[in-house]
């Protein structure tokens, strides 16, 4: 198999990135909104922002750092601190979540 | 897999003359940079062995005037001579800390990763010599801002190398201010410096591999290191973020660890920990790496069970990420969560009892040579064996109950640190001296400081087990204030008599390795019948390594094996082309 | 001098030191297999002129075996700890009838609250007493412990308990005693320079005695 | 002594292919980095989750302390730098190394390598200015990493409704607001000091080429993460 150059990404179709900008800039806005403008309750709210901020960290890391075209090797690097953080922050909570 | 290396070849080949300066100084040669990470962090041993000989007198002979105490200032030493508490826990936070952060660590890592990967890799030189020439300057930074904390008004922190909170938050509590601060900013620089070191060992070991060199050849040792630069990337920024808050709070008034204000004392422990855990793994899995390579050799056998090894290895660090609460089972953390801490803990010692299990199956049926090297190699078998079998009482948490906190705990620390790391690395500075300094070191004067250390050592700690089940805290100034740890006084005073002797013994090594730098027989090409791609290099190795990128035709551990025999020698090393070898594809396959 | 853990002084030394002793033959087990393996190979395996190294690259079968016994052990010790450490730290553990104290460390000294004559905390009765800790024999005890400043531990060795008293957090460690005395109560954790010398005695009394103490207490003003 | 060893020169690929994780070590470097950085910021994202999880009373609410519409605005600031970043690395892949080049038949011209990358680095740099004004304005009103100050306007404010201004956790909450943001303030002032470095000795002599911008694509992706990690940072600290 040939070697991999930076020109290798290039084979794929390129994503539009005006595109994704509006879609974070539109997420952004409804972030906003959400917080002060609608009267849901706040787990709802909570639940929803998060959900709201992990796509947008999702389409920058997929798109703008183009761990879409990546292969598994790479991703991986980037995956292995997640479950870490989630560890340590359970135990962390765990005084007070879980008693 | 069919990945085969394809090493990078910019112009190594020709390099002109340097200055000294940029040739030993500002060098970008990892392997001179591995010879200053061993010349900085064997002064910082020295450092640490020299407040552990101040604690030892104390303990030993509490109120008694220490010897030449006095020419220490007042805040550390009474007037007529006897050790201050204040100074007491002092010495032990930074004895501590130096050993930990100042002396094994960038013994184990900074010199052995930096000097062993891209030699036994067959790569020229690590992926960014700047970067690791970077590495190397602010590790002697951090040393030197940490020692800076003696000079300071009221000198270096008071609160443990384990700085918990509130105590070290609060100078009013630790009494403290400047040294608490160059505490935390050396914390902060050293972790940038290891951060940037893994870096560069993590990409060398991917990228750089010379062509045949796949993963399932490279020797233990670069296993091991490349598993410790991976916990060393992770682990490494959470205690910088955790002495960032601690410093914050200091300077900044922050409440991170402020339980008045609703900080909690208990984070603190949860993130050091969370870092200090890994980092003991940190300072063991080298150790057991390049302890691998050396019985290997030792008893011309391959390793056995080669990819269990591995994988123990990798299990180990897998591991080594949950199990941080075993720290804190006395800590009024959840008890819930102690129990899944125990048994995530007490499961280590498989993978733990794979690798020393698969030791002992290399020496069976061996052909034992007793090198230097070797003979501390078992020593770090045998020792660390003590050390991590004395882990598991204290890992099952209802015995951990009377044990947390007594010098059981100690015990358990410099078996595994001193009888593991230490040994581990008397035994890989001796095997890779000809290979730093093109000389060996006195074979003679070695087994002599081998077999004193390993009894003087035995008699310092193992006592130590014993006077913590009667129930003797740590860091206590005076143990003789208590009724109940009167009658354990004779024993301490033993344990600092030998003590002594240790220290003494280790300027056996410090002669030797001096000495010889100068003195030593010269070295042969390979001294040791080693089948490491290191050895198809002059001693010492030019910068650059190899002028073109070698090849490598089979694994490590081929001792014995028949083709050697066919050859007339026990070793087969990885560079030899044999007729019947083919070469691997030079260019990366994916 | 002794050369094993303290004299049992409460009902959880009975388990303790028997999981104690239980390891100790499992590890010590562990540790003669290898020493005294290791020291065999030594001498067998040494090298001699003429000899040749058997050549192999391991063993499934060996490596499975001393995976598997290991992890069995482990897993079995990992169940039987939790058992007691569940009846000995476990939130609900405490029993319904323990006479309750309260334990405040601060540097460097132990402040032990007594309930007073009507045997609750919190009511006007209750005195504090510095440095000194009187319990009842056989009564299970709970002591209330917090921290004024820096992170402390409770620490008797004969009773084999140890609980850190940790600023912001109110920890529940309960004891029954089994023998009448004078013990020492110890700090574990580093808590500053005076870390050495924040002792306590403890005064382990019969129902009686503990009665009249309290009595004199009582009559002498509370502290 | 057989070196047996044979050179690979001549294979070698044009450019730096190397092999293992099948990506050139600048970038595997990066990725090695950015992993650990994510741990850094475990650090101190995790302890403002702890610490709110534990604190003895309510946060302060959303925008009670804080102003949301700057800091609003400062992440489309974040946003659009990230966008013209990934437009620079996609202008040098096509070998546009020019600034402004006018497209036939078309009003607006097209942008080039000099272009975006210069958009970026003012946008980071516009960034670090709004976070420094906000910093001076809460400061002023008194919000500051050990809580409120005594006497200042929020305090007053604060005491007059404790619970919209999140009183009894002020501390903690200036303490993780300033760390947070502060350390990533740090982050994006380091990556427009990198960036400014590599316009003028990089991107203004027009060394990057579509066969070699690793520069490009390397300071990209650290770029990107600063990015990811504010929008994790606006959400949990100013919205939530
Ligand atoms: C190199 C460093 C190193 C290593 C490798 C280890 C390894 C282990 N450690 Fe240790 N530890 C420290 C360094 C290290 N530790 C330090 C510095 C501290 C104190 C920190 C402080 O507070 O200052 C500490 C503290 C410490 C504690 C906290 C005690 C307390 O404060 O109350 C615990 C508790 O569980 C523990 C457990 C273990 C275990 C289970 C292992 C296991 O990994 C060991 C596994 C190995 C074996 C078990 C031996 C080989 C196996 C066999 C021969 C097979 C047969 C065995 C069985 C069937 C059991 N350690
Ligand atoms: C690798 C780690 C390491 C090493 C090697 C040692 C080595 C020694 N330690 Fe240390 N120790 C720790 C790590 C280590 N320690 C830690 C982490 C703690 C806990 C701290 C805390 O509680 O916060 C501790 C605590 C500790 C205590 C407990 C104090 C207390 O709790 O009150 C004691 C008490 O005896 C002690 C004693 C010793 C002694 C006598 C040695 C001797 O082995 C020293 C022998 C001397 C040397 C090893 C130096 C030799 C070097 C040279 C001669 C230089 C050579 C130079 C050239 C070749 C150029 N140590
Ligand atoms: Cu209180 Cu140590
Ligand atoms: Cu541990």
């Amino acid at each position: 198999m040939t070697a991999t150059t930076p020109h290798s990404d290039t084979s794929h179709k390129r994503p539009n990135y005006m595109l994704i900008w509006l879609y974070l800039f539109v997420l952004t806005v409804a972030e906003v909104s959400l917080a002060f403008e609608l009267p849901l309750s706040r787990n709802i709210k909570l639940l929803l922002l998060l959900f709201l901020a992990v796509w947008k960290a999702l389409l920058v890391a997929l798109f703008f750092m183009h761990l879409k075209f990546e292969r598994w090797r790479l991703r991986i690097i980037f995956i292995i601190p997640l479950p870490l953080a989630i560890i340590l922050v359970t135990a962390g909570v765990m005084e007070k979540v879980f008693k | 897999m069919t990945t085969v290396a394809h090493s990078r070849t910019d112009a190594h080949a020709e390099h002109a003359p340097m200055s000294f300066w940029r040739k030993y100084i500002f060098s970008t040669d990892h392997k001179i940079i591995g010879i200053q990470f061993l010349f900085v962090s064997l002064f910082f041993l020295l450092v640490g062995g020299i407040l552990a000989m101040q604690i030892r007198w104390q303990l030993g002979f509490p109120n008694t005037p220490m010897p030449g105490g006095k020419i220490l200032p007042e805040t550390y030493i009474a007037s007529n001579g006897v050790i201050l508490p204040e100074y007491y826990v002092q010495l032990v936070t930074m004895h501590g800390t130096f050993m930990i952060f100042f002396a094994i660590m960038p013994l184990l890592v900074g010199v052995y990763a930096n000097f062993l990967i891209p030699l036994k890799i067959g790569a020229h030189d690590m992926a960014f010599p700047r970067i690791n020439m970077w590495s190397f300057w602010l590790a002697l930074l951090a040393g030197l801002i940490m020692l800076a904390g003696f000079f300071v008004p009221n000198g270096p922190p008071r609160c443990g190398w384990t700085m918990y909170v509130p105590c070290s938050a609060r100078s009013d509590l630790s009494g403290v201010t400047t040294g608490q601060l160059l505490w935390s900013v050396s914390i902060v620089v050293l972790g940038l410096s290891s951060v940037m070191g893994s870096v560069n060992y993590i990409t060398t070991v991917i990228n750089h591999r010379a062509p045949g060199m796949t993963w399932f050849r490279m020797p233990l040792s670069v296993w091991a290191l490349f598993i410790t630069a991976i916990l060393g990337v992770l682990a490494l920024p959470v205690l910088q973020g955790a002495a960032i808050m601690l410093l914050f709070d200091n300077v900044l008034g922050t409440h991170f660890f402020d339980p008045v204000a609703g900080g909690q004392a208990l984070l603190w422990q949860h993130l050091f920990w969370f870092f200090g855990h890994p980092e003991v793994y940190i300072l063991i899995l080298p150790a057991m790496g390049m302890v691998s390579d050396i019985i290997a050799n030792g008893s011309r056998k391959p390793i056995f069970g080669y990819h269990s090894m591995v994988f123990a290895i990798i299990g180990i660090a897998f591991l080594g990420w949950i199990v941080w609460g075993h720290h804190m089972f006395m800590s009024g953390m959840n008890p819930t969560l102690g129990s899944t801490f125990m048994v995530s803990t007490l499961l280590i010692a498989v993978p733990s009892a794979v690798k020393v299990f698969n030791w002992m199956g290399t020496m069976w049926r061996g052909n034992l040579r007793f090198h230097v090297p070797m003979l501390n190699a078992i020593g770090f078998v045998s020792m660390f064996t003590i050390g991590g079998l004395s882990g598991i009482f204290m890992a099952a948490t209802p015995v951990d109950i009377p044990l947390h906190d007594t010098q059981f705990i100690v015990a358990h620390i410099h078996y595994v640190l001193f009888g593991g790391s230490l040994f581990a690395l008397f035994a890989a500075i001796t095997y890779w001296y000809p290979k730093m300094f093109g000389r060996m070191m006195n074979p003679g004067l070695g087994k002599i400081h081998f077999w004193l250390t390993f009894v003087a050592y035995n008699l310092t700690f193992f006592p130590m087990h014993i006077i913590g089940m009667g129930g003797q805290m740590r860091r206590i100034y005076d143990p003789t204030i208590y009724d109940f740890l009167k009658p354990q006084q004779p024993l301490n005073e033993f344990i600092s008599y030998a003590a002594f002797a240790l220290f003494a013994i280790q300027f056996l090594f410090a002669f030797n390795f001096l000495w010889s730098l100068k003195f030593g027989q010269k070295a042969p090409q390979n001294p040791w019948d080693d089948n490491g791609m290191e050895w198809s290099l002059p001693n010492p190795a030019p910068h650059g390594n190899w002028e073109r990128t070698p090849n490598v035709y089979r694994g490590p551990y081929e001792f014995s094996s028949p083709e050697a025999e066919a050859r007339g020698s026990d070793f087969l090393p990885q560079y030899v082309k044999l007729p019947t070898d083919r070469d691997p594809a030079p260019a990366a396959g994916h | 001098m002794r050369w094993w853990l303290p004299d049992a002084g409460s009902t959880f030394a009975g388990p303790i030191d028997s999981l104690f002793l239980a390891i100790l033959i499992i590890t010590g087990i562990a540790l003669v297999v290898v020493e005294v393996g290791l020291v065999a190979f030594l001498i067998r395996y040494r090298g001699r002129p003429g000899r040749k190294a058997f050549y192999t690259h391991g063993s499934t079968r060996a490596e499975v075996i001393w995976t598997a016994i290991p992890a069995v052990t482990m897993v079995a010790l990992g169940l039987i700890s939790n058992h007691y450490w569940v009846l000995i730290k476990g939130r609900s553990s405490v029993p319904p009838n323990a006479y309750h104290l309260g334990v405040h460390a601060k540097q460097f000294e132990w402040q032990v609250t007594y309930p007073g004559p009507d045997g609750k905390l919190g009511t006007a009765d209750d005195f504090t007493v510095r440095n000194q800790l009187h319990v009842v024999v056989n009564q299970p005890t709970a002591v209330e412990l917090t921290s004024e400043d820096a992170v402390h531990s409770f620490f008797v060795p004969e009773w084999r308990l140890k609980q850190d008293a940790v600023p912001g957090m109110h920890i529940t460690a309960w004891f029954q005693a089994t023998k009448t005395g004078q013990f020492e109560l110890g700090c574990a954790e580093l808590c500053g320079m005076g870390h050495y010398r924040m002792r306590a005695r403890v005064f382990v009394h019969t129902p009686e005695d503990y009665k009249a103490w309290l009595a004199q207490q009582a009559a002498g003003g509370s502290e | 002594m057989t070196h047996a060893t044979q050179t690979v020169d001549s294979m070698r690929p044009p450019f730096p292919a190397e092999s293992g994780a099948g990506v050139y070590s600048n970038k595997l470097g990066m990725w090695v980095f950015l992993a650990s950085d994510v741990m850094f910021f475990t650090a101190l994202i995790g302890s403002y989750i702890v610490l709110r999880f534990g604190a003895p009373g309510e946060w302060a609410k959303p925008g009670a302390v804080l102003n949301v519409p700057l800091t609003a605005f400062n992440t489309f600031l974040l946003i659009c730098s990230s966008v013209s970043m990934v437009k620079a690395y996609a202008a040098i892949q096509d070998g546009k190394k020019y600034f402004l080049r006018p497209v036939p038949g078309k009003t607006l011209r097209d942008g080039g390598l000099k272009f975006w990358m210069l958009v970026t680095i003012l946008c980071g740099a516009a960034f670090v200015g709004v976070q420094l004004i906000e910093y001076f304005k809460l400061v002023h009103e008194g919000f500051t990493p050990a809580g409120f100050r005594d006497g200042s306007l929020l305090a007053e404010h604060a005491a007059a409704d404790p619970i919209k201004y999140g009183l009894a956790v002020a501390g903690l909450y200036g303490s993780s607001f300033f760390t947070m943001t502060g350390f990533h303030g740090f982050h994006v002032t380091c990556g427009v000091i990198s960036m400014t470095y590599l316009y003028f000795t990089k991107v203004l002599p027009e060394k990057y080429s579509p066969q070699d911008y690793r520069g490009i694509e390397v300071i990209g992706l650290y770029w990107h993460f600063v990015d990811l990690v504010w929008i994790i940072l606006f959400t949990i600290v100013y919205l939530i």
